[in-house]
């Protein structure tokens, strides 16, 4: 069902905890629907220096967090924001299509926590004007 | 890793040796159509009979009233819309519970849509009806109730004596969907004043793709496979000569030790159960404490998620199951945990693990010992849980 | 008397070696549940989707759009009742012919029940349905035409590729109860226009109690059998894997061969049907001399009645079948004989012998010898006989 | 599905044949429905001598006639009278259900060659008075 990627990054998570002074902190998802993705970035000059994730879900969405840390680590906000869930999914050689929305879900959890930094910052980041970090994830599939 | 643990029994069971010993000569040695009249067919005929009267006998019912069918589904449909369709004249109204299998849910919505009317009655924390709404549900338009023997999740056994003496009072009739109980419990379908009752061979170490239907005598039902005049006209299509041998070996060795088989089993069971509960905290057990399938083994695990639970398990080897939405590519997690009130974040954190003949104590104490760990590490990486740890 | 000499394949087949060979691991060491996601499910699954993968290919289909059933009856009532209640919004009338297998004939009784309009198109003493009777038959409420592909009993095969032209010019689905022609004649279903195919693995050397439907994507159907979410939620019950597995191995050498295979059939078969032509006198060959399937020879000895035909072959080791109402159980001969336009006596003396990969040369010397003694034995006890040869 | 004395009756059918000189003949069945037998008499001082048949129809009509010319051979008229379809069926250790008309057949056809001698020789024997030997058979099943 998962590709040998998915399966690595399950079985080893990449940058899996908190970071207590974090510069922004995202998290999306409902427990409901049983997925909550939570992201930790570090961000200094613009560049995101560190990023930590901690995820309740099934074994995709926790593959697509940890991939999608690992992505986005040294990165400038502006690349992190080119980040697309599509591009998640192809980094971890695909995901089943019932799955899809926990890339979509890793992406949105990145720009939730940009989302977070821009306001404490009282920034702008271009692309987070329209950003809803709870719409429902399940519509994409 | 060593040996894999398959724990996921009420899934599906393997072919037992001795059953597959039984099977294989009908392949290709005793092949002739138990319809032909030349030796090699009244020889296939025989098998197909006698396996019928070793079925009956089990279930104390009479050879004729055992109708093989490709499992448990098709004798689910069957049972239901046959019924339905056969007595719309008395009444459109069938009663049914809210943690019945898809074989019978999905059926009732096709009826639904047939212009029946369905009563789902609710079940308590441990997945039981209340006999008291099921009366009170009963109309003078009540043709059917269908409730299930034991429910395949969360193993509780429901009082099928009471039900069906309520049905029969009321003079409607009474299917139960006893997929998992056949062949792991005692039933007599006279004793229990059974009507119509299903059963699936895979799931008591027979082969998959194989059922039967009892239908009562005298009971008014529709073909649902109409054609050839096998099953005494009511089911046709050439008979699965191997698997119907194999179903018949399966349920006699499992009726030949229940009793001890059973002791063991549930010896197994809670052991299973007082480990997770001692060992692992913000774990609840689902099901009936004691009503519950010999094997059947469900808990929750709170801030965790089901799949990556399994996915876990598998990593070490070991097979199981979960209620989780996520197992199943739907969006809601199991029904049947919903309907005994859990919340869906905790239905997500679901595990079963079916115990069968083959599982072992010393595969328990490694089971616990994995989940021990896995539970610790999912944790560790949940949102959830940390708000917990943080009193939040 | 030594081998047995089985020329019943039309019946059934015994299931080759390298069928069960292939089925074997999955009945105990291969086991798990396609639906569990677990590495024993997942593996299940994938032989699952291998299988049906290989079936689609032979027929020039897509894989999504071959469906698991239990076998050639269900695939056939899935495809008239599925197809005739999704559509019933859309008309009422389906039309077939009268030398259907009873398949398709009884469960068109059922759906008459059910409010539908049914006509049975007549076949000529071949057993060729009329095109033009076809054409004149379809009305604006006409929603399926299911056309066997070949006869069972006569072995005629049918011009499917019109009958499908003529369906899709009226925008009416086709259906074609191929069980007899999957495995023994080239089908492509693109070619052919079909949009749904019924089809039955131990008529091909794989096992019994599996079928499949063939449905062309789009095709508006309801389940037959509803429940879990297998076969693309389309078709319940934890899917018969062994069996699956079995039959698309079986499909596999069937195609591998076909047309040496045909070759040596049609010359068998034509061999058996000069011989018995020239030795037998007030014998008449039924079904089509050219379009009839490779194995099939269906034969009427005037003046003896059918079963005493087979149980003296039986005697002699030879395994047959007729289409004399006494082999049946009922009353009347073979409906398919009758529609030809045989009168009942002579029907009641009909004698099919189906060939098959394992029949040689010397078997069916061997046959006719017998035939020749036997026919002459049971007339020699015949009033009828008697009557003729006194010029009565 | 057949006993062994039916398969035995049908492997050896005992007085298959014709008698030239016969004082009855009787004939029952319809070729329509698969059977016909005929039976032939040779009757001496109300004795039943000879008696050969001859059957069109399935194993089980050429069992039950051949018991029945066994059973009638060497009786008298009366006691040929008294034999009844379930004489013959038991005689053979039984016959499945749908094959009881065949016995009834082997009765008939009895009564019938009975009813051909009695009119021949202008006698009357009781219990034929309201024999009809075109009875349908299948009825009785
Ligand atoms: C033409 C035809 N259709 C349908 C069937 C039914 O197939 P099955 O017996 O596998 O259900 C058969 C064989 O019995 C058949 O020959
Ligand atoms: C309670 C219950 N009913 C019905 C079924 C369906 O049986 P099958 O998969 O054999 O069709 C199952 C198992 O899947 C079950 O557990």
């Amino acid at each position: 069902m998962y590709s040998e990627k998915v399966m690595d990054h399950f079985k080893n998570p990449r940058n899996v905890g908190e970071i207590e002074d974090a510069d922004g902190i995202g998290e999306v998802g409902n427990p409901r629907c049983g997925d909550i993705m939570k992201m930790y970035l570090k961000i200094e000059d613009g560049i995101i220096i560190d990023v930590k994730f901690k995820t309740f879900g099934c074994g995709s969405a926790i593959a697509s967090s940890s991939m999608a840390t690992e992505i986005i680590k040294g990165k400038s906000i502006d690349e992190a924001m080119k980040v697309t869930n599509k591009a998640v999914a192809e980094a971890l050689d695909g995901l089943p299509p019932v799955k899809m929305h926990c890339s979509v879900l890793a992406e949105q959890a990145i720009k939730s926590a940009l989302l977070d930094y821009s306001r404490k910052n009282n920034i702008q980041i271009e692309g987070l004007e329209d950003f809803n970090p709870n719409e429902d994830v399940h519509e994409h599939q | 890793m060593g040996k894999y643990i398959y724990m996921d029994n009420s899934a599906t069971t393997p072919v037992k040796q001795e059953v597959l010993d039984e099977m294989l000569p009908y392949f290709n040695i005793k092949y002739g159509n138990p319809s032909s009249i030349y030796s090699l067919g009244s020889q296939s005929k025989n098998a197909v009979e006698i396996s019928r009267e070793k079925i009956a006998k089990v279930l104390n019912a009479k050879t004729k009233e055992i109708f093989f069918t490709a499992g448990g589904s098709e004798s689910d449909n069957w049972a239901l819309k046959g019924v339905a369709f056969a007595n719309k004249d008395k009444g459109n109204h069938i009663i049914t519970s809210k943690i019945e299998h898809h074989g019978i849910l999905h059926t009732c919505e096709y009826l639904k849509k047939q212009g029946f009317d369905i009563t789902y009655l609710d079940v308590d924390e441990y997945g039981l009806i209340d006999l008291d709404q099921l009366k009170e549900a009963i109309t003078d338009k009540t043709i059917l109730i269908s409730i299930m023997f034991a429910n395949n999740e969360i193993g509780t056994i429901q009082p099928i004596e009471e039900v069906s003496r309520i049905a029969k009072e009321k003079g409607v009739y009474f299917h139960t969907d006893a997929v998992q109980a056949v062949g792991h419990i005692e039933i007599d379908v006279n004793e229990l004043n059974i009507d119509l009752l299903s059963m699936s061979a895979h799931k008591f170490y027979g082969p998959k793709g194989i059922g039967a239907l009892y239908i009562r005598q005298g009971v008014k039902i529709d073909p649902l496979i109409s054609g050839g005049a096998q099953e005494g006209n009511r089911r046709a299509g050439t008979e699965n000569l191997p698997s119907i041998v194999g179903m018949a070996k399966a349920i006699e060795l499992a009726y030949e030790n229940l009793n001890e088989n059973n002791a063991r089993l549930i010896k197994l069971r809670d052991k299973l159960i007082d480990k997770i509960l001692k060992n692992i905290d913000y774990v609840r057990l689902n099901g009936h404490p004691i009503n519950r399938l010999p094997g059947n083994v469900n808990v929750c695990f709170e801030f965790i998620e089901g799949e990556s639970l399994l996915l876990s398990l598998d990593m070490e080897g070991i097979a199981a199951s979960s209620g989780s939405a996520c197992t199943s590519g739907s969006l809601e997690p199991s029904h049947v945990l919903l309907a005994i009130g859990l919340p869906h974040e905790i239905a997500h954190g679901s595990l079963r693990l079916s115990l069968g003949d083959f599982n072992t104590e010393e595969e328990v104490d490694f089971v616990v010992e994995k989940l021990i760990e896995i539970v610790a590490r999912l944790r560790a990486m949940s949102p959830l849980y940390e708000k917990i740890k943080e009193g939040k």
